[in-house]
């Protein structure tokens, strides 16, 4: 009893958390909006990676093409595109609040929607791969994106796609933002959270552990791996689209497909909070993201070799990370709870 | 009494090596057929080959009467004919009631019943099936940490929770404590009489088998030698020679 | 559209090209053949899938771009390289590599990953990001009405590198660490059983892929550019060969990089060179894919 | 006596405090610029940035800036863009909100210059860049952002009347001239071809070649085996300095016979030391060059500031001061000139007098279209002669003939 109100206390302050910490540091306002964004790729690439074992390293596809639908929705809806795109030459293209917000909640949407099935349809062919080769195929299936989008000239080529600014004021249009990170992100976590729980949840960590066995018992690993896949993807997309909105311009090998880059990060989180939990993404995330503002501007062409060297060091030191340490360090903060609920609900 | 399986000339070899070659057999539904053979006979890469693990050379084999000898394995499985391993493999992180739940039926689910929190009803199969086969007690444990018989004790509750048709054991018996065996044999039985399900089995254990089994195939060298009742092998003058020969 | 047509019709138009599509894809592909087989060395031997093996190339590039700076004669660049890079894949084994050999795969691939952007930052910081090359200052050699041209630095490039390959063969085959790895690659328990260090064939085995690569990246500085960016694209096309051609089976390598290269090029003269990396990243999906349809008809999955 | 030393070093060290604190006196003006330290526009961004801060030593060698009687001196805090575009937006971003610089000088490259516009423009912060030529830049109604720098457009745009003039004297039509483009897949390569396929476009010339080059370039061999197929009789080749070194390389190595070859970046990829002979006789495009005739009593005339520059830095001695060099010492001018002109540290007087800039310096006039790029500087186009840049066009800056053809 005392640990679910405990447990509800903690979420309430978090909840609470997330609603004020806008308005008590309004100047860090991109930089909490990015927070958020870092704890759905992380939450996201758990999905597959921590609970299903499917480790992608080409999960950065759906960022990219959620910000290139979106973007594409938002002003095909008003103007046409190619003519859009064209316009590095001249012309401007204003848009209305109607036309604005509608293009970014249609673009939101479509593009989380989109993601889906394109995952769907990379996930077909790529699903059986395993392993090492998943990755290095899912890792191909972005660089490849990346690339063609940047010969595609529709759609702006390699001069990327200028969006149009946040109409009404500035600091307004920070906290919009953030606000609409901190509800995917919120939503990814409730998702996760219940996902988790659900005989699906159980049946893709069956997936992890051992797959041969999991096909083995009639488990549709192929379908599963697959919706798994386009839930994440759907995340991913809408946090993509998103963030087209908020960085105004944007490119495609550097921003949106940036593979060594948020594609690289993702992944480092989860290893850093602890790979297959629930919170170890999210704990990975703040971490990670804190290490990485506080430190990154002051190394002044270092910080990459740090970036690698955090990561040689937490893969081959630290690869159960904060999560799995303290679950190895207090099992009795898990065991006792799992065991509980287990024998609970047994009777 | 109709076929469930049928092996129409089945041949596998594995580069120059013949494990199959030419087996013909049929497994009749709702009965126990035993399949015995000396060591390298063939056995378990009949079943291999049934359950979809590598392709076969030549023959065809029938599921219900449907073909099902180009299948992979999760599509075999998906249509109700299971197979436990004879190194046993369960999900030794997990303890026995999450192995129980996780062997739910999934084939029998869409998305939306799997989308579902596990329900009362599953918990108390799982207890009940637990306690079916001796395991209430351990249930709790994380089951890497369970003896290899008992192993395999959970790995034969896990499908039986599968709700089968037809469960193809891979040497349930091996390994197994032999004061345990009578009530294994039992368990066997009753899974088969209780749930319905047809049973196909490799087994060394010639008394095990004897007890449990209507029909018996013996392969040797990766022909079919014999079949027929128990008594019928018992009394087979080849078959008592193939085991001869291999000793 | 258009373009492609007519970049097809060219093809037909003039023979000839095909021709020099073909050897210009020979010495690219000899090139990413060395790469690939150091990394099929690993891959087989320690089953680390080393995702830094472009930016040991780079590197290997850079000692012998620094040689050169420093007035030291080109060709010196090469074996100099080779153990320079003997001595770096050491380290770097002893400090990561040997801790990931024994866990699962996808550690040793992240951790070669940030193996991978260490290096290459580092080489930025210490040589810039400008593009550097070592002029050979050798004739260039035409035929066809000087249509195709050969320079004798790229001549001297494809000859050590064969050189370089068939050493490596002769070394795999007769001398006793040859066999020790062979046999490692077979089956790491039973050699250390039979006596074999295989905490030494390992180190070796490391030290020897990243000295091989260091010595393609000394060839690829006096026949293309070195950046310190570019080890990516290496990586990838290594990948590309290796997956083609499976594990320890060095001709194999050989013809996968050759075919490669040449299709690369091709791909560049239909399609442009803006979609040279697309052309190699997509080729490593096509072969994947392959290999995944080979093995669902065995009923297998590849992994 | 010791205690007279004592006393003479006391005395030293006091006239030190004394000195600096009169120094200290002027007080600080901070500026902002998020820059490529790493990255594809490393090399660049850290001739911008040496050129950033040599303005900004000469200025405090010179007294400051004086504003209202008082001096000031500029101080720039730089963060790492890391060559990417949504880095860059942040750090602006943090620049702006966290450190609260009111000033910002641009980064490097017109893909990182348009990342940061629309957030400078957002909070009303001017920005003076000097590394920004993409004429997508300048039609977006921004009105804080000005750049000193002639836009990209511009930058061939001359190669395609020379090779019009040239087919003239041959007695042909300019119609018939057949140019061959390769350009990298960024804003700014991509400005150029845009520049000179409208150019080519006006003459009636045909394009044979229209390709992208990848940003990983090693190797343009593909493209080049197909000039030598098409033999267009100029071809442009722009992609930062990699594109100019592969080039350079290659037309060497291929024997490529084209009469007129035309590269951004020459300078800054230091072709001739790299390449010798092999550079000779192509055309480079430059927003500055030295031996013009520009002046301004700061730095003096564009040879005194390569002079200078040279002794503050020495690692640019056997090389050539590269034109984006130039051209961030003069965003710094600017902002100087401004400041002074406003006599306030208010942010919208100082984007006025930014405005109303009508300047000469040692890189040349330095006036702002209504849009912000600078209208009062023409490109020039130089052609290597002997290892040695010397300029061809336009023909008001001429000092060299033309060689044509090339070989």
């Amino acid at each position: 009893m005392t640990v679910a109100r405990n447990k509800t206390i903690l979420y309430a302050l978090i909840l609470a958390f997330t609603f004020i910490s806008p308005f008590l540091f309004p100047d860090f306002g991109t930089q909490l909006a990015t927070l958020w964004l870092m704890i759905i790729v992380a939450l996201t690439w758990d999905m597959t990676g921590g609970q299903m074992g499917y480790n992608s390293l080409g999960n950065i596809f759906f960022y990219g093409t959620g910000m290139y639908v979106a973007a594409l929705i938002a002003i095909g809806m008003v103007y046409d595109v190619g003519d859009y795109t064209n316009a590095a030459g001249g012309g401007i293209y204003e848009f209305t609040d109607l036309q604005y917000f509608g293009g970014l909640a249609l673009g939101v949407l479509g593009a989380g929607l989109f993601c889906s099935i394109t995952a769907v349809v990379i996930g077909y062919l790529t699903f059986g791969l395993r392993g090492p080769y998943f990755a290095i195929g899912t890792l191909g299936v972005a660089i490849a994106a990346g690339e063609l989008v940047s010969n595609w000239d529709w759609a702006g080529g390699g001069q990327g796609i200028a969006l149009p600014v946040y109409p009404g004021d500035l600091d307004t249009g920070k906290i919009f933002f953030y606000f609409l990170f901190a509800a995917v992100g919120v939503g990814t976590f409730l998702f996760a959270k219940w996902l988790y729980g659900t005989r699906f949840g159980a049946a893709i960590n069956a997936i992890r552990d051992d797959e041969e066995k999991a096909d083995a018992m009639g488990i549709h690993t192929l379908r599963y791996k697959l919706y798994t896949w386009a839930m994440a993807a759907f995340f991913v997309g809408m946090a993509g689209g998103i963030s087209a909105f908020q960085l105004i311009h944007f490119e495609p090998l550097e921003s949106a497909y940036q593979t060594i880059n948020l594609g690289i990060f993702m992944v480092v989180c989860v290893l850093l909070g602890g790979k297959g939990t629930l919170w170890g993404p999210v704990i990975g995330a703040i971490l990670f993201h804190v290490f990485k503002e506080v430190t990154w501007n002051y190394l002044l062409g270092w910080q990459w070799v740090a970036l690698g060297a955090l990561i040689v060091v937490t893969v081959v030191y630290f690869q159960d990370g904060v999560m799995g340490w303290l679950l190895h360090k207090r099992p009795e903060w898990f065991g006792i709870k799992v065991e509980k609920k287990v024998a609970e609900q047994a009777e | 009494m109709t076929a469930i399986i049928e092996v129409q000339g089945v041949s596998k070899s594995f580069g120059g090596v013949v494990a199959n070659h030419d087996v013909t057999m049929s497994v009749n539904s709702g009965m126990i057929t035993g399949l015995i053979g000396p060591n390298g006979s063939g056995k378990t890469t009949l079943f291999n080959s049934i359950v979809g693990y590598h392709p076969i050379d030549a023959g065809s084999i029938r599921f219900e009467g449907e073909e099902i000898s180009r299948l992979p394995v999760q599509q075999i499985a998906r249509r109700g004919l299971l197979r436990t391993f004879q190194q046993t493999r369960i999900y030794g992180a997990m303890n026995g009631v999450e192995n129980m739940l996780i062997s739910l039926p999934h084939r029998k689910m869409n998305i939306w019943d799997a989308l579902k929190t596990y329900t009362r009803e599953d918990y108390e199969r799982a207890d009940h099936l637990l306690e079916f086969v001796g395991l209430y007690e351990k249930r709790l444990l994380k089951s890497g940490d369970l003896s290899f018989g008992q192993q395999k004790l959970l790995e034969f509750a896990m499908a039986l929770m599968n709700e089968p048709t037809c469960l193809l054991l891979d040497e349930p018996t091996a390994g197994i404590n032999p004061t345990l065996i009578n009530g294994l044999i039992d368990r066997l039985k009753r899974a088969n009489t209780e749930f319905g399900i047809t049973l196909f089995v490799i087994e060394h254990n010639m008394r095990v088998i004897m007890n449990m089994a209507e029909t018996i195939y013996c392969l040797a060298h990766g022909e079919l030698l014999a079949q027929g009742t128990p008594e019928e092998i018992q009394n087979d003058q080849s078959v008592i020679d193939a085991y001869l020969g291999a000793h | 559209m258009d373009q492609i047509l007519g970049n097809i019709g060219l093809l037909f138009e003039f023979p000839v090209v095909n021709l020099k599509i073909i050897l210009d894809g020979i010495m690219v592909g000899a090139l990413f053949a060395l790469a690939a087989y150091g990394l099929a060395l690993v891959w087989g031997v320690m089953n680390v899938k080393n995702l830094a093996q472009g930016d040991f190339v780079i590197a290997g590039g850079y000692v012998s771009w620094y040689l050169v700076q420093n007035g030291f004669p080109a060709l010196l660049g090469v074996p100099v390289a080779f153990v320079v890079m003997w001595g770096i894949g050491w380290v770097v084994y002893k400090l990561v590599i040997s801790r990931v050999i024994e866990r699962d795969l996808f550690t040793s691939l992240l951790a070669t990953f940030g193996l991978a952007i260490m290096m290459a930052q580092i080489l930025n910081l210490l040589f810039g990001s400008d593009t550097q090359s070592v002029d050979l200052d050798y004739d260039v050699l035409y035929f066809f009405d000087g249509f195709i041209d050969v320079p004798i630095a790229k001549l001297i490039g494809v000859l050590m590198a064969s050189a370089l390959a068939a050493g490596v063969i002769i070394f795999m085959k007769s001398s006793r660490m040859g066999q020790a790895i062979r046999a490692t690659a077979q089956d790491a328990r039973a050699a250390r059983v039979m006596g074999i260090d295989t905490e030494k064939v390992y180190a070796f085995t490391f030290s020897l892929n990243s000295a091989i690569c260091g010595a393609a990246g000394a060839i690829i500085v006096m026949v293309w550019v070195i950046q310190p960016f570019y080890g990516i694209a290496y990586s990838i096309r290594a990948f590309v060969i290796v997956t083609a051609a499976g594990l320890g089976n060095l001709p194999g390598v050989i013809a996968a990089g050759l075919g490669i290269g040449a299709l690369e090029q091709y791909g560049a003269h239909i399609f442009g060179i803006g979609y040279q990396q697309a052309i190699a990243v997509l080729l490593l999906l096509l072969v994947l894919l392959i290999r995944l349809i080979q093995q669902r008809r065995n009923r297998q999955v590849l992994k | 006596m010791k205690k007279l030393s004592m006393l003479s070093i006391l005395m030293a060290a006091f006239s030190l405090t004394f000195s600096q604190a009169s120094l200290a006196a002027c007080g600080e003006i901070v500026l902002g610029s998020a820059i490529s330290l790493t990255g594809k526009y490393a090399t660049n961004g850290i001739h911008a940035k040496n050129g950033y801060e040599y303005a900004i030593q000469k200025i405090k060698e010179n007294g400051g800036v004086k504003i209202d009687g008082k001096c000031y001196n500029f101080k720039v805090i730089y963060y790492d863009d890391e060559s990417k575009g949504d880095r860059g937006a942040t750090l602006a971003e943090r620049l702006i909100s966290q450190d609260k610089v009111q000033y910002m000088l641009g980064p490097y490259s017109s893909g990182m210059t348009k990342a940061i516009a629309p957030v400078t423009e957002k909070y009303k912060i001017p920005m003076v860049e000097a590394e920004g030529a993409s004429r997508s830049l300048f039609n977006k109604g921004y009105k804080y952002l000005f750049a000193v720098l002639s836009t990209s457009e511009q930058y061939l745009a001359s190669a395609v009347t020379l090779a019009a003039e040239m087919a003239e004297k041959q007695g042909k039509k300019p119609s018939s001239v057949k140019v061959a483009i390769a350009v990298e897949n960024d804003p700014f390569s991509l400005d150029i071809r845009a520049g000179v396929s409208e150019d080519a476009a006006k003459y009636g010339m045909n394009i044979v070649i229209d390709e992208k080059l990848p940003r990983d370039l090693s190797d343009m061999s593909a493209i080049l085996t197909k000039v030598k197929l098409l033999k267009p009789d100029l071809l442009i080749v722009s992609g930062h300095s990699k594109g100019a070194a592969t080039a350079v390389r290659q037309i060497e190595e291929q024997n490529i016979q084209v009469p007129m070859i035309a590269l951004t970046h020459c300078e800054a990829a230091d072709v001739t030391g790299k390449f010798g002979d092999a550079a000779n006789d192509i055309l480079c495009s430059t927003q500055w060059a030295e031996t013009l005739a520009y002046k301004d009593p700061l730095f003096g005339s564009a040879s005194e500031y390569e002079m200078g520059f040279k002794n503050a830095y020495p690692e640019y001695k056997d090389k050539k001061v590269p034109y984006q060099t130039a051209q961030a010492s003069a965003a710094v001018y600017v902002f100087k000139d401004a400041f002074e002109r406003a006599g306030s540290m208010d942010k919208e007087k100082v984007r006025a007098a930014i405005s109303a800039t009508d300047l000469m310096t040692f890189y040349g006039g330095i006036k702002f279209s209504d849009a912000g790029n600078n209208i009062a500087k023409p490109m020039v186009l130089r052609q290597i002669q002997n290892g040695e840049y010397n300029v061809v066009a336009p023909s008001a800056f001429a000092s060299h003939k033309l060689n044509w053809p090339r070989k």
